[in-house]
């Protein structure tokens, strides 16, 4: 089956009054259809970079400098405006972290579902909502009918998040990329949101990429799970693979940091350094001054991909040591 | 609602060319004027509004505009005559002239009347100060009793306070009258009235005089108190009449189609009042010397762009009063260096001020052009522009912190040299008008007593009033700059229009035809 | 808080301010030179002319008399009489007023509709060579001195081209063969109601030129709010998700951006509005629209001080009227803010 | 608020319209100052007439024509340039010199002295602006030196404003308190710590308003409560040639209210370039 989406060496560098800085520096995966593949890594290591850069919405002063971005055949950086705008929120949809400020505080829930409907369907005013109402009932807002009429302040962070989900349902897209959905959230409304992305998943048969810094989510809701450091991949494959075998440094650091169960993870920085600035240019693995394995070729040689099995790669020079085979 | 609106649409389309024909039977005449009517009650208006009274309301006599055998004619008074000492006066009316509001226009009529402005003492309603008491003697003719000798039959031809309105208009207040409201005897009534922008006049069909074909009988007063929108109108010939034009832009307009610039002598000029009190003009010799120093012939080419004439006196050339054998000062710096050596400063060092009105673009630049010529003598002007209230509470406060110089324009009540003489420059406890505090009890004497005599013997007053100019220009009282000429802008197919100086800037539309 | 409370709170604070602008008024204008009873008296007056105008008007009293005098006639709703034309001012601004707004609110109108557009593009394309225009246009709007782009307007419209008349509310024909019945007086509301066409359309044909000078100035400063608060407003996260839902540029700019932007743009309208009302001042007299500003600079040379006050208030009352509604629209617009 | 000389130079270099502005601005300022050396007409900027040359068209000897006395408007426009420039920037200085102190009092001391100084700035900034300046100019007669203090009476409100507003922002910080901890007087306080640490935004909005109040200025003198006769600024030149204007003399209202047009243009693109380069958040637009 051939993947949904596919990144091919994507690089976006941003401009800036002190010069360019490189937010990400070569990614290549892939998303099969139906699944759910979390993008893992800390702040500032591209990962919604790489979301916006699939949706193309990054700002003025960033461009992707080379590669490829593969959707239904397509190479969505080679669309024109008016086709990338069709396939937005209609094919590949977005939920963004903090439901609070990206729902336009001056417009109801159902204009908003209903601008999308009008964006995408054309819909006549009587079906569209109808068609707004049932989503909201499917993404568990109480009495739907009357959401329609309510301003985004008058919910609550969940419910706002809810909305903004069904916002990205609205077209029925193929695709969902899901930036932090669920970190602006307190623990409890957190699995609700999660759960109720999940069952929506499955039952509409929806691929979905999931920007989180927390692998414990990943653990629980993606089956794919790509880690980005400093703008490249480290190490990516199967879910119950990579956390049950974690190969490269970075990714077993990663899972080193994760809290136990019950307690809420966020602080991710044990790993001691910093991650190396955009402005740098990396010679060598990037995250070299930072692992306690590094070695004199990890300083002078990017790794490339080794391929632990199929579905596991990571990029780290270990694996191409023999003794560590 | 909406053919309701289509409907009315259409008919006001359809209505458009019926309204044209309408105005084509009329005859309109478009006065554009640059002031508003400040007060249109008979009795108390003295301004602008006089155009308005001097067509809807009527006086007794009429003064004749210059060039006439007579200087009156009758009006709504057919004959008049006085006793020999000119204190009691008979008028005998005109007969069957009825008022607008149907009242009947008798004896009784003209006593309610002026009763009315005496009583309320307002505006130039102080040039009765002399009558002592109307009496109707009969329906048609009407006594006036004075307390002293007066010209009479002058005053009554005023072109203030001397209308005569209807016994049931007398009744009303002010208010009533500027609300548009009037009741005359004139050719015209007011139609409509939209304060400070238009006025309409409509011809009265019942008019005494009667209506001849061709004569103007409607009259748009449009109010435009601006000089460039004036001049377009009567360019394109939106406006038929206009005046108050910059100077400067007479000689192109007159080039114009269409277009006559009638220019004639005043009754109005300028002089520029100086302090008689305080030093150092309080010298004769300074007052000399900086009239020696004033550019007499550059402002009469340059900013009255030739139109006007150096004074010769206080009196205007054309009015009874004027002397053409008066001394003329002009434009002599060596004179004036000598004269204010003589007086004490040899190389000048004086510092002087000027006040004018500030809105008043000649009276800045006469300023300008006398501070030029000054400078070479050695003194130095300070030009102030001011409010006219501001610039007469300046000099009557306290003669020491006075203006130096004040630009004043002076224009008669009713036509006699008194009118200068007496309000400028007799000596007074508090003054009002002389606010050049010149006092000098020669001149009194000499316009005190012309004052007694121009009721009975004109001929001698004018001499004795001629003699006292002459004291005043000994005495360089004041600078007498220039006798302003009228200067009125008029579509070349109106017929019939003569300037009258004595109603400045009236136009008596019954004379008018095209 | 609640809109009732929301009202009376400006409303109180308003209340303080008219009464501080009445006593400045008042007292500035009593000490600026002149001689008010001898304006009364009309031309050349004679001493005791004055001297009873004096008494009557009661400028013999003591100052704060003649304030307490002011102060209850003006609670009876009388602002007095003119010492130069002795009309009510009451009368006089019933005409003079509408005059102006017609003219103020058209300015304004053309300045929103123009200026929040251009501002919107402006702000949507930032560093574009519309947006340098744009800055170029605004600037020229905020710095051109009205009373001199009157003077060339017209010259264009009037001398040049012969489009647009030279100056006044109403042609003279209009007056004369289809009066507007005055109900408002606003000419181009009582033409439209009395479905008055031809003078519906001869008093717009006067207004355009003067409200086009007039737009000048808050055309510039609504360009440049709309632009800051647009480029405010696209920043926000809503946007972005709106771009991701694959809105069109229409929609996102002027129904999603636009309405959060707006509302700082309404502020400035009402401070636009004042500068308009100030701009009128000198442009009415230009344009001999017979509004308040020419009655005012009329009322300054002469020295008409009950005009002066009158004026000053009234203007000032519309300007407080103007915010306070400006205050209230946003909360209307803006559901966060609870009314009641 | 404190930003560093330099840095905000440097960023005002790279405003291209700021610095042709500051150029323009520049040569106007020197223009006016070294009038008398500059042009052969001297005397008539000073107002000297010279009815021989009245009304001269624009040509050879006068480019900008000459006015109804025959005074070279290139003469005029300069010796213009010295009362127009000056009045601006002399009611802004006004202004500030006025509102600084009481802005910085009403937010220092608060309480029931910023309660009423605000409420007084209220009434101020009620008035439309130019009609309190017309009141106050006719109030104290017309003069260049009371159309400064006129319009100056009527912008110090906006200044106490900004001036208390910032004040408030930097009076809880440490050192401030400090300062009133070990018994500092309050004048010192004001004077020597406060002050100097808001003047930077104030400043910015001053070259912001020298543009706006040349208009207003001009407004005045439009109206003739400005600038007397023999002399002229720019607003009443134009106000001189307007009767002409229509009338074929074109040239005697079009160069003063272009000079005005041009010199508020730069002031407020020299304004703009100060407020981005002087605030690091706005400096990215740049």
């Amino acid at each position: 089956m051939t993947p949904i989406l596919t990144i091919e060496n994507l690089q976006v560098e941003f401009s800036t009054p002190f010069g360019a800085v490189h937010a990400i520096r070569g990614i290549d995966f892939s998303l099969a259809r139906g699944d759910i593949l979390g993008l893992v890594g800390e702040t500032g290591c591209g990962k919604s970079v790489t979301g916006r850069s699939i949706m193309r919405l990054l700002d003025e002063n960033a461009k992707v400098s080379a590669g490829r971005i593969l959707f239904d055949g397509m190479d969505l950086l080679q669309l024109t405006d008016t086709e990338m705008r069709r396939i937005r929120g209609n094919r590949i949809a977005m939920i963004f972290q903090d439901p609070a400020t990206s729902l336009n505080p001056l417009f109801t829930i159902g204009e908003q579902i209903k601008d999308v409907l009008r964006a995408h369907r054309g819909s006549g005013r009587g079906g569209a909502k109808a068609l707004a109402i049932e989503l909201l009932a499917d993404v568990g807002l109480p009495d739907p009918a009357q959401m329609m009429s309510v301003y985004p302040h008058q919910l609550s962070g969940g419910q706002q998040q809810r909305a903004m989900i069904a916002l990205s349902l609205a077209a029925e897209p193929d695709v969902i990329i899901a930036d932090e959905p669920t970190t602006a959230l307190d623990v409890t409304i957190q699995a609700q949101i999660l759960d109720l992305l999940r069952r929506l998943q499955r039952e509409r048969s929806i691929s979905v990429i999931f920007i989180t810094h927390d692998l414990g989510i990943v653990a629980e809701t993606c089956q794919q799970v790509v880690v980005l450091y400093a703008g490249r991949v480290a190490e990516k494959g199967a879910v119950e693979t990579i956390l049950a075998r974690p190969q490269h440094p970075y990714t077993r650091g990663l899972l080193a940091a994760l809290p136990r169960p019950g307690s809420r993870g966020n602080d991710l920085r044990v790993i001691r350094g910093n991650v190396p600035s955009g402005f740098e240019r990396i010679v060598g693995c990037a995250f070299a001054p930072r692992c306690d394995y590094v070695m004199d070729i990890c300083r002078a040689q990017n790794p490339a991909f080794s391929v632990i099995d199929s579905t596991h790669h990571s990029a780290c020079h270990l694996h191409e040591m023999p003794a560590n085979g | 609602m909406k053919r309701l609106l289509r409907f009315f649409l259409v008919l006001s389309l359809l209505l458009t060319p019926l309204f044209a024909t309408v105005a084509q039977e009329r005859n309109v005449f478009v006065y554009a004027h640059p002031v508003a009517f400040p007060n249109l009650d008979p009795s108390a208006g003295n301004s602008n509004e006089n155009v308005v009274m001097g067509n809807v309301y009527e006086t007794l006599t009429f003064y004749n505009a210059p060039g006439s055998d007579e200087i009156l004619s009758p009006k709504l008074a057919e004959s008049w005559e006085a006793s020999a000492d000119s204190t009691t006066w008979t008028f005998n009316l005109r007969d069957g002239v009825t008022f607008h509001d149907g009242a009947e226009f008798n004896a009784a009529a003209v006593k309610k009347a002026l009763d009315r402005t005496i009583a309320m003492g307002e505006g130039s309603a102080w040039i009765f100060g002399m009558i002592e008491s109307i009496e109707v003697v009969d329906d048609l003719v009407v006594q006036f009793n004075l307390q002293y000798p007066a010209p009479l039959d002058l005053v009554l031809s005023a072109g203030y306070a001397a209308w005569i309105m209807s016994p049931n208009a007398a009744e009303q207040d002010s208010a009533w009258f500027n609300d548009g409201n009037a009741a005359g005897t004139g050719p015209y009534m007011i139609a409509s009235h939209e304060p400070s922008q238009r006025m309409i006049l409509e011809a009265n069909p019942d008019y005494w005089g009667g209506w001849d074909e061709g004569q103007v009988d409607t009259i748009v007063f449009d109010i435009i108190e601006d000089s460039t929108v004036l001049e377009q109108e009567i360019r394109s010939g939106n406006a038929d009449f206009t005046y108050s034009l910059p100077f400067d832009n007479y000689g192109p307009l007159a080039e114009a189609d269409g277009v006559v610039v009638d220019v004639t002598p005043s009754f109005q000029n300028l002089l520029i009042l100086l302090n008689n009190v305080k030093e150092p003009t309080n010298d004769r010799l300074v007052r000399q010397a900086i009239s020696y120093a004033f550019p007499y012939a550059d402002v009469v080419a340059s900013l009255y762009a030739g139109m006007g004439t150096q004074s010769r006196g206080a009196i205007p050339a054309n009015m009874w009063g004027h002397g053409d054998e008066l001394y003329q000062y002009s434009h002599d710096l060596d004179k004036a260096r000598e004269l204010l050596a003589e007086a004490g400063y040899p190389d000048g060092g004086i510092s002087l001020v000027y006040t004018h009105v500030a809105s008043d673009l000649d009276e800045q630049q006469v300023g300008e052009l006398w501070r030029a010529s000054l400078a070479e003598i050695g003194v130095e002007l300070e030009i102030r522009g001011l409010a006219w209230e501001a610039q007469w509470d300046l000099a009557i406060n306290d003669p020491a912190t006075a203006q130096d110089a004040f630009g004043f324009y002076w224009w008669p009540d009713y036509i006699t040299p008194n009118s200068w003489l007496y309000a400028m420059f007799r000596s007074e406890e508090e003054p009002f008008f002389n606010l050049g505090y010149y006092a000098n009890p020669d001149f009194d004497m000499v316009i005190d007593e012309a004052e007694v005599i121009s009721g009975t013997d004109r001929a001698a007053a004018e001499a004795m009033f001629i003699q006292a100019q002459a004291m005043l220009l000994d005495d360089a009282a004041a600078i007498f700059v220039v006798d302003l000429p009228d200067i009125h802008v008029i579509r070349d197919d109106v017929s019939g229009y003569v300037n009258n100086p004595a109603y400045p800037h009236v136009v008596f539309f019954y004379d008018l035809t095209r | 808080m609640t809109a009732i409370t929301f009202l009376l709170r400006r409303l109180s604070l308003s209340v303080f301010v008219f009464i501080g602008v009445l006593i400045l008024t008042f007292f500035v204008s009593r000490v600026i030179p002149g001689n008010p009873a001898a304006l009364y008296a009309g031309a050349r007056p004679r001493p005791e002319q004055v001297e009873a105008i004096k008494v009557k008007l009661g400028l013999d009293k003591p100052l704060h008399e003649q304030f307490l005098v002011y102060v209850s006639d003006l609670l009876d709703g009388d602002l007095g009489e003119s010492y130069h034309s002795r009309r009510s001012i009451n009368t006089d601004l019933s005409i003079f007023l509408p005059a102006t707004l017609e003219l103020v609110i058209a300015a304004v109108f053309i300045a929103l509709l123009v200026g929040i557009p251009i501002g919107v593009l402006a702000g949507a394309y930032p560093k574009s060579a519309f947006d340098y225009a744009t800055r170029l246009v605004a600037i020229a709007g905020v710095s051109v001195p009205s009373f001199w782009l009157a003077l060339i307007a017209q010259f264009i419209f009037f001398s040049s081209l012969g489009w647009l008349p030279l100056g006044g509310r109403i042609s003279r024909d209009a007056s004369l063969f289809y009066p507007i019945a005055a109900q408002t007086g606003f000419y181009l509301v009582d033409a439209a109601v009395s479905s008055n066409w031809d003078a519906f359309f001869d008093a717009l044909h006067h207004l355009i030129l003067p409200a086009l000078v007039l737009s000048a100035y808050p055309l510039g400063v609504a360009i440049r709010m709309t632009q800051a608060s647009m480029i405010e407003a696209l920043a926000e996260n809503y946007i972005t998700s709106a771009r991701a839902a694959g809105l069109s540029q229409r929609v996102i700019l002027f129904k999603l951006a636009l309405k959060n932007a707006i509302m700082p743009a309404l502020t400035v309208v009402g401070l636009s509005f004042a500068y308009s009302i100030t701009g009128a001042f000198l442009v009415e007299t230009i344009f001999s629209w017979p509004g308040v500003g020419k009655y005012v600079t009329e009322a300054v040379l002469n020295v008409d001080f009950p005009v002066i006050i009158a004026v000053t208030l009234v203007v000032t009352v519309v300007y407080i009227l103007v915010n306070l509604a400006v205050d209230l629209l946003q909360a209307l617009l803006d559901p966060r803010v609870r009314l009641g | 608020m404190r930003v560093e000389v330099g840095s905000t130079l440097w960023f005002l270099l790279r405003d291209r319209a700021a610095v042709i502005s500051a150029g323009f601005l520049l040569s106007v300022a020197l223009a006016a100052v070294f009038a008398p050396i500059l042009t052969p007409y001297a005397a008539q900027g000073m107002g000297d007439p010279d009815l021989s040359r009245k009304f001269a068209a624009p040509g050879i000897e006068h480019p900008f024509g000459a006015d109804g006395l025959g005074r070279d408007q290139v003469a005029r426009l300069m010796f213009g340039a010295r009362r127009s420039l000056s009045m601006g920037v002399l009611v802004v200085v006004a202004a500030i010199a006025v509102g600084t102190p009481l802005g910085v009092v009403a937010g220092y001391l608060g309480g029931w002295v910023d309660e009423l100084l605000m409420r007084v700035t209220d009434v101020f900034l009620a008035f439309p602006p130019l009609l309190l300046a017309i009141a106050i100019a006719a109030a104290l007669g017309a003069s260049y030196v009371n159309a400064v203090a006129a319009i100056a009476a009527t912008w110090w409100p906006w200044y106490a404003r900004l001036a208390r507003a910032q004040t408030l922002s930097v009076r809880e910080r440490a050192y401030i308190e400090a300062a009133r901890g070990i018994g500092v007087r309050h004048r010192v306080i004001m004077r020597r710590h406060i002050l100097p640490n808001i003047l930077t935004p104030i400043v910015v909005q001053g070259t912001l308003d020298v543009g706006t109040a040349i208009l207003v200025a001009a407004g005045l003198s439009f109206i003739g409560l400005g600038t007397q006769a023999p002399y002229a600024d720019w607003g009443v030149m134009i106000s001189d040639g307007r009767l002409y204007f229509l009338s074929g003399r074109w040239w005697l209202s079009t160069f003063p209210g272009l000079a005005i047009f041009l010199t508020a243009m730069a002031f407020n693109f020299l304004g703009d370039g100060v407020r981005v380069a002087a605030d690091p958040r706005l400096r990215r637009t740049l």
